[in-house]
């Protein structure tokens, strides 16, 4: 099937933005009904990145983990006195 | 002595003496500058680096690891993969079927060699001289060669014999590509995708989302400039979704749109995705005004988990129905995101975001360098796909801006234009240069969650252009 | 203009228009309910959200993630899945092979206005009413239409035309299905249960494994009611299994007898089994005196790893023997155990009761979810099976608790009965519940490791009734 | 094939009797024979999770996990200072 | 009652009673003893355990587990896995492809009772004699019913009726095989493997190279040694393979040259890479003077990031170049290696080493140990394979400590000639035993860093030797 | 195709030899080329298998490796001040 360049690029562009917009206005509906949290958060988490920079649980998890996996399993055992940021 | 020499004729140093192969010495040079850019330069190594190394090993005479005919004509075709023989009515089919004679050659001239011994040089030569007087000027000499072989494969079952007992047996890649061929891993890896994208930040300031529809405006413009460039629709439309600087979309899109341009176009599109501080800083800067640079703007508010958990469920359900082909992508997209934000799938959600990522990822990565063989990847078209890849990049950046200064003659809150660059998706390095420039600007503006809210409506975009594209096309 | 209404009749926003399509509508409804089941309920969420998101993806009108005709008949249709054309005749061969005409009619008008277009409107008509006229009354329209577009195929073969390019690119969940339909993955996920399970408190107290078979009785009080209610043997075999409290072994079961009704089972099975809570305690009170449910057990004697490595290879070997149709899933049980036991293969046992029982538990649940289309689950079998399946958990845990009783006749140290409900398995859920309603009429009684020798037991009682019914009917 | 519903009950409970059965005879014999462990130990090990008793740093890691996992992402720091065996 | 019977003839201790079964009493108790060695023992558990259970499975008559007919010929039957009927035209085919009776026996029985009842009993039988008496001598009992039941099939044919309606239901193991037959699983655990080694006392000194290929004497005598005990070419590549010491070449050339000695000679392979602590050290002390075995060597340089980054690159050119069919090998463990040194790919390096090749490790030990059913395991050829791997394995660390002796000639820095053995690979375990070995004579001598040059050279080696065993045969 | 064993055991372990020959050729090519690290250095990196026991270095690259991997690149530094075998 042959399409001119035209329709594909007001075909493509307007589909985009069509869905787009509806889905704006999902997402304000969605937000109303569930009822939004409060405005303006002092500290929005960051994105896709785990958050960085504390020594959070999971990092002394992680830490811990890595550290039996090194030991292997004969060893008695290690502890980790202390962590801390510099 | 005679084994020796057979066995020296099979080597790859002897092969890339043969017709055709010095390609192949190019394409180990292409593949070890990627492998250069990957792991040096850190160009999407996750990516580059599998893609590199399947281009290496697929460019190395011999070694037999990808069969394209596997997958002519845009079939699978298992019987082969089985191990059952290759027929010359097979090779006839798919001669008319539009395949490339590159790809069926050598088997043709295996064959040919079989039909010389089953019968005798000269009456193959007769049959095939007797094919071409009758079909006049019109035949190619491999068409020929090809009709006199399925006659003679007939004669041959006429006498109870076969004449082929040619097989392939399946390497590496051929297994690992039906991943591709099949759809599948771009989707898995979307999954993962989704377990690590946080659209907390599209979900507080949902109109980022139009800045992610302004920045598709570079698959669209490509998509014309491809088309002007002499490509077919479908060629266009996969080159075009290069600007949506989503891997797995651009991977998707191609493999059902133009499996032929598969190497050229995952390369651009991880390249330029790797290129992005270096492509859309000037744009950037070029459209922009300092005082609007340095806009600052309000932090976003908290999203509640629940808006968390039903906005994917509501995008999946509304994107598949408005654009039914982008539906794989989507859905995988947002049962990944479900996985993470639900908080009671936690060991889904970590598996999706590692382990299987990791797999599908060298998968993917290995197989879709693989279809990089020198004929197919040393063509002028390699360098206009690239070249287009730039254009992509470039006007979805400028869409993304431009909206969001046209945005700004109607709000109050005014919108740091920065922000919309990051429209392209290429999650999350495009939001980072927003906030990179932005800072530059103003050391004290933090952009990056601004920008994030853009980048991953970029993603939905980009799958609702791929739907578009793939519903007219596909 | 042409172009644009032919997109937009693409959509699933008209789809949802179409003829039948209303349906698709409420299953979204349906997956809903079993999302917010899954993610607020935590119904067995790592089931259930993927079940769910799976159901919501098939009933996305247009979104064609999967086809049934790939898996049509029985068999796998590796052709049709390598991208070859549907014939007429492999529909007119799924047809009288029994396949449902909600599934061939897809085909069957595609290739119609194929073959209207090859010869002529009228010829086609004409065909039908000749085919019609010939069988009388013995003959549905679409049979009519199906033997006349076989004569039609064979007529433009003759002339060296092929009347069908209509071919079907597989989707995402068509691929993933296919191990649902090997029976792959029920064995790989008893392969991680078995790793995570530890049969010590069973080698303790071989006794429990009375208790184990006694909550089979479910499977088989539900078989014999659905019989009663119409269905035919090998579904109630289905249906009955439901009562095993083991979505593995349903779900094996399921796919083996009746695969039309694999959605149902599924979500009936993972559901009852979140209810497990709310369905036992009842019945336990019941069947038991308050000085019953008082009575306090000895501790376990303590087990040696020798044992604990031999059990899963004595149990393989003998059920394996007695009942070759559940070798598969005691097979990869007990591997999985041993893998935990044995201490050498620890990294192995990792794997499997991590990564690869997550990544098959999301392929499975996104396979059998989508199984669950409008057509085959809004019907009034889903609900006959609905309301079995509570028969079957009630029954199971009666099974359970009376032995129990019984057996306290005969024995010196009483077993406290409410242990028995903990043989329908539901591993560690109906331990738990055991454990909760003892705690309640005597705070200082620990059932919980009494209860796990049973609940695991139950595992394998359902796996030998599940191999019986498939013997019997496979 | 056909089969009544009392015959399909009575093959099925008796075989899944049989076999259980059959598999208490097994495992009493397999016990005899490997040599029992102690009688009524003081403390039966608890059922999934693999050993017990010392703090050794997979202990360390796990609790810290189950920490995490228990407490969300939005905590701002947890740090185990010191773990005893009581 | 009819039913009862029918259920205990299905059970496997009836079917041990039958004509032939007796072998899988005596393959359960192989499978057992392999068990305790791989758990008790601890010779490689990590496959031993795997494959001993595999072989447990397979030989538990009735689970049918596995297939041999889906593969038989060579071939992966998609379409039987696929659901179709087994024909007598298919088996006949197979049968003069040269596929053992007793695998196609069970079907030609089936067929054979379905044949009886569609015509009737003497037709079958006059049928049979007829095709006998035509034939004469010359023909064997199951080549006549064979040809009669492909007379009776085209007759059913003929009258529209189908004979057959045998179809296979695949196991789990059969899918799982899958990856064995296409070669995927040695690959992929060589990926793992790649990403587990550490080339950097190679590089530091390169002449380590030479004791590697020197260990490789092993497999060629072996070779030499099985010709004359009268296997045939390729099988015999594929018993010398195990001299290799690396179970994933052995595989990999064994699916490609002798499938139907895989059993055998993976447990072969791996129960003497266990044992290379005991056939080793002997064959060290004898072939060297106290005097050779106390040279302590010069402490090896550090070898910078850089080279350990080229070094894979430019082994999987220059190898893959020289031995086409050793590419897959090869690249894969480069591709591994790559990860791991390339620094920023370290999560593609951490799933390739641990999760994909667990999961890979369990399917391969599984499926491998599968194929080892009583007809093929218990004969004359599994001993003499047994011999002939600790032939492999004392030729090839004699060839290393030999040439090690011999470089001392010419060396003005003496190597220590206990490292040589190290070249048959069994990484890391022959490096430790030169260690162990070495530390005993000289207390202060750490060898083991000096033995992993050889012992990761002896894997190069090991795949070139198959690649050059595969060209010739394959 | 038939080939006589001894033509295989001469092709087999010539090719090996020139194989791997050429290899040790290219190796000292390559590092030639890239410049060789200094040396014979005091202490060689132990090898593949992961010992145990020990707070060896390996151990604490592995364990800053988890931390750095934890905390994202765009942290500036987080230290162990101490690692403690109990
Ligand atoms: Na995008
Ligand atoms: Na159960
Ligand atoms: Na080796």
């Amino acid at each position: 099937m042959e399409y001119s360049s035209i329709f594909v690029c007001l075909m493509g562009m307007g589909t985009v933005f069509f869905g787009l917009i509806c889905l704006i206005a999902l997402t304000y509906l969605m937000s109303a009904v569930v009822g939004r949290g409060k405005k303006a958060a002092p500290a929005p988490v960051p994105a896709a990145p785990q958050t960085a920079g504390e020594v959070t649980p999971e990092l002394v998890a992680a830490v811990s983990a890595a550290l039996a996996e090194e030991l292997g399993t004969d060893i008695t055992g290690i502890r980790i006195v202390s962590m801390k940021k510099v | 002595m005679d084994a020796i020499i057979r066995f020296l004729q099979d080597t790859g140093f002897y092969l890339f003496s043969q017709d055709g192969n010095w390609r192949c010495l190019i394409m180990l040079g292409i593949a070890c500058v990627l492998l250069y850019l990957g792991i040096v330069k850190k160009f999407e190594p996750l990516l580059l680096v599998p893609i590199a190394f399947g281009m290496l090993i697929t460019n190395l005479p011999g070694a037999n690891m990808f069969h394209e005919i596997f997958f002519a004509g845009g079939h699978i075709h298992w019987d082969l993969i089985g191990g059952q023989p290759v027929t010359a009515s097979l090779l006839a089919d798919l001669h008319s079927q539009g395949v490339a004679e590159n790809v069926l050659a050598p088997y043709i001239q295996q064959l040919m060699t079989a039909a010389q011994t089953a019968f005798s040089p000269e009456m193959v030569e007769q049959a095939i001289a007797a094919v071409t007087e009758e079909a006049g000027a019109a035949i190619t000499p491999l068409e020929a060669q090809l009709q006199a072989l399925v006659q003679a494969e007939q004669a041959a079952a006429y006498y109870g014999m076969t004449l082929s007992d040619i097989t392939i047996t399946p390497g590496l890649v051929d297994i690992l590509y039906l991943g591709v061929k099949l759809g599948i891993y771009p989707c898995l890896i979307f999954m993962g995708v989704g377990a690590m994208t946080d659209f907390g930040p599209l979900i507080a300031n949902p109109k980022s989302l139009l800045l992610g529809a302004a920045a598709q405006l570079g698959i669209f413009i490509t998509f014309v400039g491809c088309r002007f460039m002499g490509f077919t629709g479908p060629e266009s439309s996969a080159i075009g979704i290069i600007g949506g600087a989503d891997g797995p979309t651009a991977i998707f899109v191609t493999v059902l749109l133009a499996p032929a341009l598969l190497g050229p176009i995952a390369v651009a599109a991880y390249s330029y995705m790797a290129l992005v501080p270096v492509i859309q800083p000037p744009i950037m800067k070029l459209l922009t005004t300092e005082k609007e640079r340095q806009i600052v703007m309000k932090p976003l508010r908290e999203v509640s988990k629940k808006e968390k958990i039903i906005f994917p469920i509501v995008v999946t359900i509304f994107v598949a129905l408005l654009v039914p082909s982008a539906a794989p992508l989507i859905a995988c997209l947002m049962l990944g995101n479900l996985f993470k934000e639900c908080g009671i799938t936690e060991r889904l959600s970590k598996t999706v975001q590692n382990e299987l990522i990791n797999i599908v990822t060298i998968f993917l990565g290995v197989s879709v360098g693989a279809t990089a063989t020198g004929t197919t990847f040393l063509s002028l078209q390699t360098i206009k796909i690239m070249a287009m890849g730039v254009v992509a990049f470039s006007f979805g950046t400028a869409g993304g801006v431009l909206l969001a200064k046209f945005m700004n003659l109607f709000l109050k809150e005014k919108i740091n234009p920065l922000i919309g660059s990051a429209g392209v998706s290429a999650v999350p390095m495009a939001a980072r240069v927003s906030q990179m420039v932005g800072q530059k600007y103003n050391p004290g503006n933090f952009l990056l969650m601004h920008a994030m809210g853009p980048n991953v409506a970029g993603v939905i975009g980009s799958a609702i252009a791929a739907g578009v594209l793939i519903s007219l096309y596909g």
